[in-house]
């Protein structure tokens, strides 16, 4: 019966009770757990713990042939392999899988020595067929060739077992790029796979330091060594350890707690939130390896159409306060070229001299813009030919919180010389679609990468990808063609001639100079942090055998069968 | 007088307001013997009920007992402690509360409800509280297969019963029944106290009676108490009382009871000023229909509530329609009012059938001609605004005189039901005011059109029967002075018999008699009517006990 | 029209809030937000000026310290209040609005009118708020417009349906009745006699959708979701969350605007405690009444004896 | 009884229309707002892309150009044979397998929290309608409002902070440590427990104060009740007509709030889940935002969506057997 149970305890007092009991409880919690919460017993070495995906929780997928990049982080360069590793520090194509390649047939026909005595990690040889393989499947399956490899290449075939021949449509040189840094299949495995498009490869067949897939849950899955890797003694770390932090902040924290051992990280304020917590082992290194970052500006828009005018704009904006505010002083204001440290010694003197536009200097501004014929309206505001007030938008993907600051900071300089701009935020598909329409007025993006600065200018300048406004281009979203730039590529795209590359790469960034189809803000950093406490040998500017940054494969091969325990 | 079970020593209780405490029970005194039925008599707010609720202790806040005694065989109860209050309470004096639905808990089953009592007081385990509980099912003879019910599934004369059952569970030498009957009709209500009165002879336990009806009082009560305003005016036996008694409030109460039989009083209510010309119909039902869904879209049951009423209203005549609640009767005043859509049937006003020349909503013309007084006075009031808000708002809305004359037709139409000084009402807001001022008002409303007929919805079941007479009044001299036409909705036959022309008796949604007032109360022909009238006239239970 | 209003329930329970203790002190809190939203713009440094360096602690220069950005917290947590504010309010207003509308419409007109609203007001309430919100922000362009549409199409319902009951209510009253058989039009009897009588509702409703709004609106701000570009108390906190404010220890960019909105929230509550308490006469008297009584007494449903007559 | 299931059949009717409305709306919003999930992965590498390469993964994204309505209706059928397509974000990952797990947690850490600030925030509202002008009465209530006045996540970020990254009592991430291993094992569910504790215990605390408020106000209607007095008056014991006479009734209209409320509260939890990175739907829900991730979206959406109202389905039967008067 109902009331009995009334009698058990007093009411007059329970709301008493309940406090207590429920202070109680939450001590209880503390103690017990904190004690019966088993803790890691720690067998042989400890785990290489990387961060690199922020990800809420991992999903089992080693296909590195996808494109959309949602198979797990080390599987394009850490399982699999590429045939050559570009090392943006040195600049030289270090062999892998490959030993080293010849030109031959004017250009037209590309030799691929290929390593002897590599095998899978299953134990099979690895030969030529394997390479050929990997390339014809791309053929046959478009999905996996986002890079249009196939778009001059005319056919790959293995001449033996340790040569492989690419034949080109038509002479392309830079093509070598993507097809040196393409991860190499089993085909004795993959010819066995129906869609492998969709195939998840949950354990992979690789040549990789690292191929044991030995845990994966959703929060935490482990890697470990390749027992037939084919380079003697490594790697020397056993086993790589990966956590799923959903965002930068539980990163950040794993980071500054000295659980991970590698990261390539966005952290505020390094120096004390990361470094000060343990000067000792926590280091970071932020080489500018990477591209240079824009701000786009629409050449078809009247005002902004006019060389002066961008030139004006350029030197209208503090590119010293930008790095403070927006990147928190982790890298420098762009060179006049765009040409970041990692492409320096590309660098033309003549460029760089012709290149002043870069600085800080507002007069200057004002007066080109005023010789330019735009005079300043009643409330500070130039004005247009039809009497109208200047006004652009420049616009954000929202929540790239970086940039966001730099549009403010540029926002605010371009006030000063009398244009008035509105940072405006939009998610990626709509600023995507917006930028690449050319419906834009300003906006603040990337650029091309690569070995050479070819790619970069080609981009910026030539008419390849020119479209008109409303049609999607994929690069030169600004819109701004040049013929001359267009016969550089052509002679480009068919010499391997050293010194004529360099000749030709100095001309284009003339050009660029000259023309500012678009305006460098800062060179674009690439985040590398790592923790001394278990693991060294990680590169650094004293010893920068490799960038240190796993954010671009297939570089982070290099560091990670270089790492050792301690 | 020789040992009293309950006597009651200047008791004073106050509610306690946010302006000074409102003395609801002024030194109280009063004694009550074994065996006796003592019944408690007065308006609404006289404190009959507070007194009963002191006795039990469970008035509920902002309610404080100030001063006085109340000995039950010579213990004072406002002495004891929580806990003897809670034991003696219902072993020794019990209560049936006034509405049972609201008395029942509506989610627990009547098993539990009964046995609840059983397991605390008695502590019976699970069967024996069963065996009990089925003994005072046939007590009060209910099925035992509604043991199990709730009450929402239970009719209100069942409800009643239950109580009563739950009140003699553990057969209290004392029972208080306030108000127990009020929410019934008059023929289950006559069921019930039958039924009392039955178990009391055979129980022999105490009644103490509260009830605002003092006809009803008369009927069975042996010495009965009357209260106005928190004051014990008068105390005598029943048949003193009948005569009037002492006080000049009882014999106004007396005297302002008007029964549906015997001779007519013609003190009462002024009758129609006898100019006999042909009557004129003014409004004509043709077998009017209206039935509503009860519940469920997929197969909705249907609920006749009005069926095939046909009835003519002439110019200035008053004509009554009479039954219980459920009857239809309110029904037919809604659908005459246009309030609601009849399912069939046609209305004729004035020769024309509205529902071919106005279909969708009614006409202002209609609304003009036919206006209606509700039954509670202050829900056909709204509450923010002012009297004079309720008067303009139709007078400007059918555009009857322009803007300058309204203010003194308002002020004349207050002064016309009695509301003088206008000027004084017409600010007033209906919180401000009392009920029967209230339904004035109500009426004036109806009136300041002009209408051509006056559908009034019990106009008079919310008042205190003192002043019941005056709106009955009010309406009789509308229809003299400004010959209108007036439909008087009632339960109440006898008041139905003074105010009206003809009477029209419904029953569950059909018209079962009509005819003129006096010729139908004097010999009705249907046996329901007869029901009702002998439930309605005095002596009808004194009859029953004899035979008992 | 001579008439005493000053009378009218209205008018009695707005001077109810006066007195009442919880509403007044609410309404104080409030209001101070309001004025500081109002005026504080004007008397702040430039909240967008880089200023200093960046999350420097509390100082005489800077109260608040600065942001991971250099910028015055102050400065920022003062102008953040606002488009908090008026996005809030505004919300409240509109939620109300149409609720007032829709259920005031399904409420007061019934039947088949009835069947379809309440039916596209019940969708909307068990309809799961944030995951809509989130997808319907993320798509428009983020700004405070949005941010109120967002708002306002997640959260009108639970009002409507409150207001529909409390319409299905009073609508079967006779006054209402009487208005209809006074030959009233419906749109007046909605607006004139019944909605003075939802009033206490409606300014419920209203300061509940207001919370509602706020806290949800800096939610979303918070996700990145808002246009962080503009200065809100929800991108204080992103963009404090954004430099790692509590990992640094710099929780003076992190705990002002926190306090604030809690503050703001609360504030908004109170005052909803008081129209409970004004527009239930039964706790006000029972609360007179217990003073009469000895401590902890009046709650055993036993009816107190006090003896002051004789 | 019959007309209780009918009555059962209708709410589930009614269920059905609510789902197929959210899921509608679920389909169209994101196809009318500009940009276009298959662009995004290409933007992911910044460079030429050829047209093949485009297309082939257009078509195994299924984003084909078929006109809305067509694509609209293949949408409800795949939903209907329960395949909820292939994410874009986690390519080439069934949707379903991705939600499952997440979802599992995100009922584990909504719905205990909510049960438990539901019964306890009864249980104080109870007492204080009970002991009105009490201790517990006159302190609680503002308390517990002001707790409720900061927003979910701010509560949730100090709480990590303090009790968690400054005072390390409580983990900082994640629903279970590295060294147990899911499964029906002590162990393992302990440390759930540990790991859920400081997400629900914030939610709890912003949530408690309105199940008290709600349940202390229609408490005080129900005491108002003549069936009280009469209880009272039939001398039964104070805590038998505390619990049995009024917190039974009282607890009726706040059941039905339970049910219409756990669309916000889940609100809420989905915000504590992303700031504790607790593995449920918070997250991924905003990471399928981030990247258009149509299908996982819908998904996500269709499962909480789902969960809801199965929840109020569950709460209709609750009432069914508490309030026979619902059983006519």
């Amino acid at each position: 019966m109902k009331d009995k149970t009334f009698k058990m305890f007093s009411f007059h007092c329970v709301h008493q009770y309940i406090l207590k009991l429920s202070s109680a409880v939450l001590i209880c919690f503390i103690l017990i757990f904190n004690n019966c919460v088993q803790h890691e017993k720690t067998t042989g070495s400890p785990p290489f713990v990387i961060s690199q995906e922020q990800v809420s929780s991992f999903v089992r997928n080693f296909n590195p042939l996808i494109p959309s990049g949602s198979s797990r982080w080390p599987t394009v360069s850490g399982i699999y392999e590429p045939l050559f590793i570009y090392n943006s520090m040195t600049g030289i194509y270090v062999p892998w899988l490959a030993t080293g390649y010849e030109w031959k047939d004017g250009n037209l026909q590309l030799d691929v020595t290929i390593r002897e005595n590599v095998t899978w990690s299953d134990g099979q040889p690895f030969t030529a067929y394997d390479v050929s393989y990997t390339f014809n499947l791309k053929k046959t399956n478009a999905a996996l060739d986002p890079r249009a490899s196939w778009g001059y290449l005319k056919s790959v075939e293995a001449i033996n077992d340790h040569l492989v021949r690419f034949k080109f449509l038509r002479i392309f040189v830079p093509g070598l790029h993507a097809l040196t840094e393409q991860s190499i299949i089993p085909k004795h495995i993959w010819e066995n796979i129906d869609d492998p498009v969709k195939f998840t490869n949950p354990n992979p067949v690789a040549t990789g330091p690292f191929t044991e897939i030995l845990r994966f849950d959703h929060q935490i899955w482990e890697l470990g060594r390749n027992p037939h890797y084919w380079q003697e003694g490594k790697p020397a770390v056993e086993r790589l350890r990966f956590y799923a932090y959903p965002t930068n902040e539980q990163a950040t924290i794993a980071l500054i707690n000295g659980e991970v051992d590698w990261a390539g990280n966005f952290i505020p304020a390094i120096d004390r939130v990361f470094v000060g917590r343990d000067p000792e082992n926590h280091h970071y290194w932020f080489p500018r390896v990477g591209g240079s970052i824009f701000l786009y500006v629409n050449t078809t828009k009247q005002f902004l159409d006019q060389v002066e005018v961008r030139k004006a704009i350029s030197l209208a904006i503090n590119r010293e306060l930008i790095v403070r505010v927006a990147m928190y002083d982790y890298t420098i204001p762009a060179h006049p070229t765009a040409l970041a440290d990692g492409l320096a010694p590309w660098r033309s003197p003549t460029a760089t001299e012709n290149g002043d536009w870069v600085e800080y200097d507002i007069e200057r501004a004002n007066e080109m813009l005023d010789n330019a014929g735009f005079k300043k309206g009643p409330n500070g505001i130039r004005l247009l030919p039809d009497g109208k007030e200047l006004f652009f938008d420049i616009s954000i993907v929202s929540g790239w919180s970086d940039w966001i600051r730099a549009a403010q900071v540029i926002s605010q300089n371009l006030k000063l010389v009398g244009i008035n701009t509105r940072v405006k935020t939009r998610d990626f598909g709509a600023w995507l679609s917006s930028m690449q329409n050319g419906e834009f007025d300003m906006g603040i993006a990337w650029t091309e990468k690569g070995p050479t600065p070819y790619r970069l200018y080609r981009g910026l300048m030539s008419s390849e990808f020119l479209k008109p406004v409303g049609e999607t281009a994929e690069v030169n979203w600004h819109r701004f063609a040049s013929d001359e730039v267009d016969s550089l590529c052509v002679a480009f795209e068919k010499t391997s001639d050293k010194e004529e590359i360099k000749q030709i790469i100095y001309r284009m960034q003339e050009i660029f100079v000259d023309n500012a189809p678009a305006i460098p803000l800062f060179a674009e950093p690439s985040w590398g942090q790592y923790n001394t406490k278990r693991f060294t040998n990680f590169p650094t500017e004293k010893n920068p055998y490799a960038q240190i940054s796993p954010n671009y494969p297939p570089e982070n091969l290099l560091v990670l069968v270089n790492v050792e325990p301690k | 007088m020789p040992n009293p079970i309950l006597s009651i020593k200047n008791l004073n209780v106050e509610y306690i307001t946010q302006s000074d405490p409102n003395h609801a029970v002024k030194n109280v005194s009063f004694d009550i013997q074994k065996g006796e039925v003592f019944g408690l008599v007065g308006e609404s707010g006289s404190g009959k009920s507070t007194v009963v609720q002191s006795i039990l202790r469970t008035l509920p806040p902002p309610a404080i007992i100030t001063g006085g005694q109340i000995l039950l065989n010579g213990v004072d109860i406002l002495q004891m402690s929580d806990a003897d209050v809670q034991k003696f309470r219902w072993r020794q004096i019990s209560i049936v509360m006034q509405s049972a639905l609201n008395a029942l808990n509506p989610v627990l089953s009547i098993r539990q409800q009964i046995s609840d009592v059983l397991f605390i007081h008695k502590g019976l385990n699970k069967k024996e509280a069963d065996a009990r509980v089925r003994e005072l099912f046939d007590l009060i003879d209910i099925n035992h297969d509604r043991l199990d019910s709730f009450p929402h599934e239970l009719s209100g004369g069942m409800r009643q019963r239950i109580v009563l059952a739950i009140a003699l569970a553990l057969m209290p030498p004392f029972i208080i029944m306030d108000e127990p009957t009020t929410a019934l009709d008059v023929i289950v209500e006559r069921e019930i106290l039958f039924k009392v009165l039955e178990l009391r002879k055979e129980l022999g336990f105490t009644i103490l009676f509260i009830t605002h009806d003092l006809n009803l009082l008369l009927e069975f009560a042996e010495r009965i108490g009357v209260m106005l305003q928190g004051d014990l005016i008068e105390v005598n036996t029943a048949s003193v009382i009948g005569q009037g008694g002492e006080h000049e409030y009882t014999k106004k109460l007396i005297g302002s009871l008007p029964s549906a039989t015997g001779p007519r009083r013609h003190d009462l209510i002024p009758l129609p000023d006898k100019k006999d010309q042909e009557p004129e119909p003014l409004l004509e039902l043709r077998d009017l229909c209206k039935s509503f869904n009860l519940s469920g879209w997929i197969n909705p049951k249907k609920l006749l509530a009005v069926n095939d009423v046909s009835f003519t209203i002439n110019k200035s005549e008053i004509v009554s329609l009479v039954g219980e609640s459920g009857s239809g009767k309110s029904t037919v005043a809604r659908l005459i009012a246009r309030l609601i859509k009849p399912t069939s049937g046609s209305i004729i006003l004035n020769g024309k059938n509205i529902f071919e020349s106005e279909p969708r909503k009614a006409s202002l013309a209609y609304r003009r001609k036919v206006q209606m007084v509700f039954q509670d006075p202050f829900g056909s009031l709204n509450s923010v605004h002012t009297v004079y808000h309720h008067l303009e708002r139709p007078i400007k809305r059918h555009k009857l005189m322009d803007e300058s004359k309204i203010y003194q037709y308002i002020i004349d139409m207050l002064e016309a039901v009695d509301l003088s000084p206008g000027i004084v009402f017409a600010d007033k807001f209906p919180h401000e005011m009392s009920g029967g001022e209230r339904q004035r008002v109500a009426i004036a409303r109806a009136l300041s059109l002009k209408p051509e007929l006056i559908i009034a919805d019990e106009p008079t079941s919310m008042l205190d029967v003192s002043i019941r007479l005056d709106i009955l009044r009010i309406l009789a001299n509308l229809r003299n002075q400004n010959n209108v036409a007036i439909l008087f909705i009632t339960h109440d036959l006898a008041s139905a018999r003074y105010l009206a022309d003809r009477i029209i008796v419904l029953q569950n949604g059909k018209q079962v008699e009509e005819g003129l007032s006096e010729e139908l109360t004097g010999n009705p022909q249907h046996h329901y009517t007869k029901q009702l009238i002998a439930a309605a006239s005095p002596g009808w239970l004194k009859k029953n006990l004899e035979n008992l | 029209m001579a008439t005493r209003k000053n009378d009218s329930i209205l008018f009695r329970w707005i001077k109810g809030i006066i007195h009442n203790k919880k509403a007044l002190s609410g309404s104080l809190l409030v209001l101070s937000f309001i004025l500081i939203a109002a005026i504080g713009p004007y008397i702040t440094v430039d909240p967008n000026a880089f200023l200093d360096t960046p999350l420097s602690p509390p100082s005489f220069s800077h109260w608040f310290g600065t942001t991971g950005q250099g910028q015055d917290v102050l400065a920022q947590t003062i102008s953040g209040a606002r488009q908090t504010l008026i996005v809030g309010f505004a919300t409240g207003f509109f939620v109300v609005l149409i609720g007032a509308l829709i259920g005031g419409i399904s409420g007061f007109y019934g039947g088949k009118v009835d069947d379809v609203l309440s039916m596209i007001i019940n969708i909307f309430l068990v309809m799961p708020g944030l995951p809509l919100m989130v997808i319907l922000a993320s798509w428009l362009p983020p700004g405070p417009l949005t941010l109120t549409g967002v708002l306002v199409i997640t959260g009108w319902a639970w009002n409507a349906r409150v207001i529909r009951s409390q319409m299905m209510a009073l609508r079967d009253r006779d006054f209402v009745s009487a208005a209809i058989v006074s030959g009233e039009r419906n749109i007046r009897i909605i607006l004139i006699e019944i909605m003075p009588r939802m009033l206490s509702l409606l300014a419920s409703s209203f300061i509940g959708a207001s919370i509602y709004a706020i806290g949800a609106q800096v939610g979303l701000e918070f996700l990145g979701l808002g246009d962080v570009s503009t200065i809100t108390w929800g991108t204080n906190l992103y963009w404090a969350s954004n430099d790692l404010a509590l990992l640094t220890g710099s929780w003076w960019t992190f705990v002002p605007t926190g306090i604030c909105i809690a503050f703001v929230s609360f504030g908004l509550t109170l005052i909803n405690f008081g129209i409970d308490e004004v527009t239930n006469p039964r706790l006000i008297s029972e609360r007179n009444w217990r003073k009469y009584l000895p401590k902890g007494k009046g709650n055993d449903g036993i009816t107190p004896v006090i003896k002051t007559h004789a | 009884m019959s007309t209780s299931i009918q009555y059962l059949l209708r709410r589930l009717g009614f269920y059905a229309i609510a789902a197929w409305a959210a899921l509608t709306l679920n389909f169209f919003i994101p196809r009318m707002m500009p940009g276009d999930p298959a662009s995004i992965i290409f933007a992911r590498f910044r460079g030429k892309l050829n047209p093949e390469a485009m297309v082939a993964l257009r078509e195994t994204f299924g984003l084909t150009d078929e006109p809305l309505l067509g694509q609209y209706f293949t949408y409800l059928k795949n939903l209907l044979s329960g395949d909820l397509g292939i994410s874009i974000a986690y390519f080439p990952q069934p949707v379903t397998e991705i939600i499952s797990t997440a979802l599992l947690w995100t009922i584990f850490l909504a719905g205990t929290s909510l049960i438990i600030s539901f019964s306890l925030g009864t249980l104080l509202g109870t007492l204080a309608a009970w002991k009105r002008g009490g201790r517990l009465d006159s302190f609680l209530p503002p308390a517990l409002a002001f707790f409720g006045a900061f927003p979910y996540f701010w509560l949730a970020m100090v709480a990590l902070f303090t009790f968690g990254f400054g005072l390390g009592w409580f983990p900082l991430r994640h629903a279970y440590g590295d060294a147990v291993t899911p499964g029906f094992n002590l162990p393992f569910m302990i440390d759930a427990i540990y790991h859920a504790f400081l997400p629900a215990l914030t939610m709890v605390m912003v949530s408690l104060g309105g199940w008290m408020l709600s349940m202390r106000n229609t408490m005080i209607t129900t005491l108002g009740a003549d069936y009280i007095t009469f209880a009272r008056a039939k001398g039964l014991p104070s805590k038998m007509v505390m619990l049995k006479y009024a917190a039974r009734n009282a607890i009726l209209p706040n059941f039905t709030g339970f049910g219409m409320a756990l669309g916000f509260v889940l609100s809420g939890a989905l915000l504590t889940e992303i700031i504790f990175s607790y593995p449920g739907q918070g997250y991924l829900l905003l990471e399928a935002v981030r990247a258009q991730d149509f299908p996982l979206m819908q998904g996500l959406f269709m499962t909480i969506t789902l969960a809801v109202l199965g929840a109020n389905w569950l709460v209709d039967i609750a009432i069914l057997f508490l309030d026979p008067r619902t059983r006519r």
